[in-house]
């Protein structure tokens, strides 16, 4: 097992004629994701190295049963994949797309949650369940199978710690980049409670950053409700208040959202928190 | 991006918000016309920066007559506020406030929707309001498929009043603040204080907008009258060039490719005792170009002293970015050290290309920072 | 409520959904003036009233010149349509039509939402097609909480066209449709037919639009032009005074309190025999002056022989509803015979305060039914 | 037992000041509804009859409970109202309200549904649970208790109608109004489900009317899922089509919505129709 995707994974790639969109369509299906299809408005009939392209989501999961989607369009038009995706019947929605405004996530996700569905991101690199699926932008060839579960806000500082991992010989079983806008889908909580309840998940590694208090959250919620040793590491202790550091959800507001804070949060529930990444194999090698 | 709170005011005006009467000014005698043209024999003058607490700062002054207005245009304008320098303020009539409210709409991460605030500890630093007595702050989660129906603004402004005719007043603020939020994609509206005046009105005596970066291009409006600081003009400049650049101050410039990266960067140069001049995300691709780029804004900061790289092979492999690294290298010349660490899929092959140039070339994240941290100490001796 | 074609049209342009440059005029002189402004040799020439089926009716012509305009107009203007006489008609420029399509919103009862039809058989009689062909009529029923999302709009026009030009076309149309549809409390708006010309264009050539009643408080603009039948001036005025009044042509005038009832009572009527003057529910209360009111209605239909006024005593006793009863009939003054049935709370006391009048006085439904048809006819004879 | 109502409804009554309000407030609780609360903005410290009046539903029911609510406020302002009922955890919502803009009901139900309330109207006369419960403006003392459950579109036709039931000895579970305009909440299918569980109802009357084709739905369900015997009675037998007979929804469009098509569907699945409202009792027994 792993957490929300694996060999039933069905996916479709929204966008799936633009450039990322065939690029990582390709990779995807490489690594041996089940794409399924793509859409593209127009552009039914059409084949993206062998998927078929249909025109609205709709058809593409009439046709194909999809249960998951992908989504590459651009910033302007991603609200509208996301909602199409959720009225279509997906069940899993990962949005890669960047700079999305963040009153059409508010919209998007609210519509979502509504129609029974989850989304990751947007602004992130996805999923991988290493040997199962590959949904999103992740560098396949740093992924090894096993048992530590991660999630990131993040998309190279993961495959960083992710690299680490692997040489280390600790596998993955799910990595998730939940995103580094301030609204996005699934977060910590969500997926430290799936993690949790994954059999095929012994430990779990999570990577913050500045901005919000998602990390004081999820602090909150390892205390009570997990049970599986938790190493964290946090991102952004030298940026100055008031500063977007590349992610538009990380910055330091009105001085909170510090990486002190979170690094406490974390601290104060036994949860150990790494100084630098290369740290991270042998703290939780520590725990295991 | 931020907007002054004479053109937020001018928004509120709008969108049927009440707000006094007020004039921006850009000298004394644009002031001493303005005075003239309120009908009010009280005025206050307020400093227009880009900052908070310009009240602490003696930027928010009472005139009572002509030659207070005067002292207090003087003294404002080309004061400077927290590195801010006052070109502009706003004379506006003194109302007769009975009490003041806060109220607000900000994106809230945790509810994952836009969330109404409100206080009648208005005119006060909110957050410290938050933080000491927060059961004094009011807060609503907005659905935003049904945004602000009549009885959620009924609900909110029962909070703050208790006389149906304020409720219904407020109320009606309540829906075009929320009004204006939504339709410009702002992340924050503020209006701080809200006022009750002694005539039994409500007015917005403050106004503070914020606007969601992301979503300007859909609102060309508001993008145009955008007022970068020279800080922020580097990073606007940065951003179209597809990087995402914050300037710090140390001496160790970094170029990382990925934001999170980026800050575990400038995190452990610190960590090992340098001080990293900036963060600098230069996005997916290493393509040569993008890197010739990233290094003349690296090098136009004089601080800058060593050059760290640090590149994640991801779906882009290690060796393909080595070979944008030596050609971008090849057409810039600086006497600047550099310091490269490439790791992820084919680093060592990327890193063999590498070998035989100028550049310092390590395999982890902290022999890189450490060759650097070195390098910027010997640099400074 | 219902508007005219050209009148729909002026509100389609208003919302950018494109339709065919027309004119609406009332008389031949008019016509040909309309003519010289239109940028077509050939126009159309539409009878303008508020039923359907008038192209079957003669009510629309093309004409090809000048002359045929004058004869098209004269003939049309003043012909009777299912009862409507043509005041008005719609001279517009002939498209060259390529292919007809039919888009409507209409409240579908059973989603308890508006929904979005759509058929490639437009220019038809859409019950028709519903009917002998429902698997070309395309349904999408609309989320009020979302409305009509790019990709809705984008997924029916798909249903229609191919051509990824012609979708983006067609789903504008289908999204602006969708806002005037809900801007203005309509219950119907359609376009039959939607056409694409022969140079690529997307126009809508006929436009229907039908209004909520109920919601015209809202809708100023609307509920002014307005121009109801004689037969629907008096079941306005009959509910400006708080009834809900049908004439349907029989010789028993009947009053009712509650529509159901209303409605069970003129079926009882025809199923012993009679037939019913109308449909007259007088809504909750009987004061005295809404039966002085409602007899007036009733009495002035010249073919009520008789009067059946059907009270169910429910909240208001009957006791109450006799003595408001006996009130009206004093000062109503009519050779009519009129027949009460009270039945209810209190129905025994209500009755008995009747017993000494001229009124027929039944305890139930059918005798009281029985009574009024029995005099009817004497009334015959 | 009963459905919808009962002697665990704890109502508050929206609009309680008004004329309307205030009568049918001393109504209910007369007849021993236990009206916990009312609101009217503004009114916060009255009393209505001894009841408590609350500025906001919210207020009401942190104050009191309230799982049901009934509306009285005029018109436009009936969406806002059904809104506010739903949103403050209001379980069951009735709107006695008449001439609500077709859009607002779409846009209040929807959202009520979304909340996972029940809406009964508008424009109906509300829900009778005799010796339980009577929420709305159905006049009392016409009922009786029993066993029978009535669904109606109408007001006194349903009086009446339940008063010749009454009459002939035969008693009421639940008597609910649904309302006579195009779009309401509950209607036949729902209520029909609701009363085939009631183990206190044994048979079911419908009244029905033109407009619509709810009726051949529930003819449908009736026969698929309905044990219990039904008799059915339809209203507007004699209306000409395209104009509406008082009630919103009674309206025989495009020539469908008939009575002799309403009828037809009831016969062909064995439900007996009434020619008069007088028949109802008889053939009620006839089937018991």
């Amino acid at each position: 097992m792993s957490i929300l995707i694996d060999k039933s994974t069905k996916l479709i790639v929204q966008g799936i004629t633009g450039r990322d969109g065939a690029f990582h369509t390709s990779k995807m299906k490489e690594y041996g994701t089940n794409v399924v299809g793509g859409t593209s408005p127009g552009k039914a009939g059409e084949f993206v190295d062998e998927i078929p392209v249909f025109n609205t989501v709709r058809d593409a999961v009439n046709e194909t049963g999809a249960n998951t989607s992908v989504i590459f369009v651009p910033a302007p038009f991603a609200k509208d994949a996301m909602m199409e995706a959720a009225a279509s019947g997906i069940r899993l929605i990962v949005c890669i797309t960047e700079g999305v405004p963040t009153l059409d996530v508010v919209e998007a996700h609210s519509y979502i949650k509504r129609m029974g569905a989850n989304l990751i991101g947007p602004n992130c690199p996805g999923l991988m369940s290493p040997e199962k699926s590959l949904v999103g932008i992740m560098p396949s060839m740093v992924f090894k199978k096993g048992s530590t579960g991660v999630i990131s806000r993040s998309g190279t500082l993961t495959y960083e710690v992710v690299y680490n991992l692997t040489e280390n010989g600790i596998g993955q079983s799910t990595a998730v980049g939940v995103g580094g806008d301030p609204v996005v889908g699934l977060y910590y909580i969500e997926l430290l409670e799936m993690f949790e309840n994954d059999p095929d998940t012994d430990s779990i590694v999570l990577i913050g950053e500045i901005g919000g208090d998602a990390e004081e959250q999820a602090a909150e919620y390892i205390k009570n409700h997990i049970t599986k040793p938790v190493v964290a590491f946090i991102a952004g202790r030298q940026a100055p208040p008031g500063k977007q550091m590349g992610h538009a959800g990380a910055i330091i507001s009105s001085g909170s959202g510090t990486a002190a804070e979170k690094i406490a949060a974390f601290e104060a529930v036994g949860v150990l928190v790494a100084k630098e990444t290369k740290e991270i194999p042998d703290l939780l090698k520590s725990r295991l | 991006m931020k907007i002054h709170e004479y053109q937020a005011k001018e928004i509120f005006s709008t969108y049927g918000i009440p707000v006094e009467q007020s004039i921006v000014c850009r000298s004394v005698e644009d002031a001493v016309k303005a005075y003239s043209r309120i009908d009010s024999q009280k005025v206050i003058v307020k400093a227009q920066v880009h900052t908070g607490g310009r009240g602490k700062a003696g930027g928010v002054k009472l005139a009572n007559d002509e030659i207070e207005l005067r002292k207090h245009a003087a003294a404002i304008l080309g004061m400077n506020i927290k590195g801010f320098t006052v070109d502009r303020i706003l004379v506006g009539q003194a109302v007769n406030i009975a009490k003041e409210f806060y109220v607000s709409y900000v994106i809230d991460r945790r509810s994952k929707s836009a969330i109404l605030m409100l206080s009648k500890e208005g005119g006060m630093d909110i957050e410290e309001v938050a933080k000491n007595t927060p059961e004094k702050i009011y807060k609503f989660a907005i659905d935003p498929s049904i945004g602000v129906p009549d009885y959620l603004a009924r609900e909110a402004a029962f909070k703050l009043f208790n006389d149906i005719n304020l409720v219904r007043q407020a109320a009606v603020i309540i829906q075009k603040l929320y009004k204006l939020f939504r339709d410009s994609d702002a992340s924050l509206a503020e209006i701080n204080p809200l006022v009750l005046t002694e005539e039994g009105n409500i007015v917005a005596i403050d106004a503070k907008m914020t606007f969601d970066d992301n979503a300007l291009f859909r609102h060309p409006k508001i993008a145009a009258i955008n007022e970068p600081t020279e800080e922020e003009k580097k990073e606007l400049f940065a951003k179209s060039k597809g990087f995402s650049y914050v300037h710090l101050g140390g001496e160790i410039g970094c170029m990382v490719n990925g934001a999170g990266l980026a800050m575990a960067t400038m995190d452990i140069i610190k960590l090992y005792g340098g001080n990293p001049a900036n963060f600098l995300d230069i996005g997916g691709s290493s393509s040569p170009t993008k890197v010739i780029e990233a290094m003349k804004l690296l090098l136009s900061d004089k601080n800058v002293k060593v050059v760290l790289i640090n590149i994640f092979g991801g779906i882009t492999r290690c060796d393909d970015v080595a070979k944008g690294l030596l050609e971008a290298f090849e057409q810039i010349r600086t006497n600047v050290p550099v310091v490269i660490r490439l790791t992820g899929t084919n680093e060592k092959e990327g890193r063999a290309l590498l070998k035989n140039t100028d550049l310092h070339v390590a395999k982890t994240m902290s022999k890189a920072t450490r060759i650097a941290v070195e390098l910027a100490e010997q640099q400074q001796n």
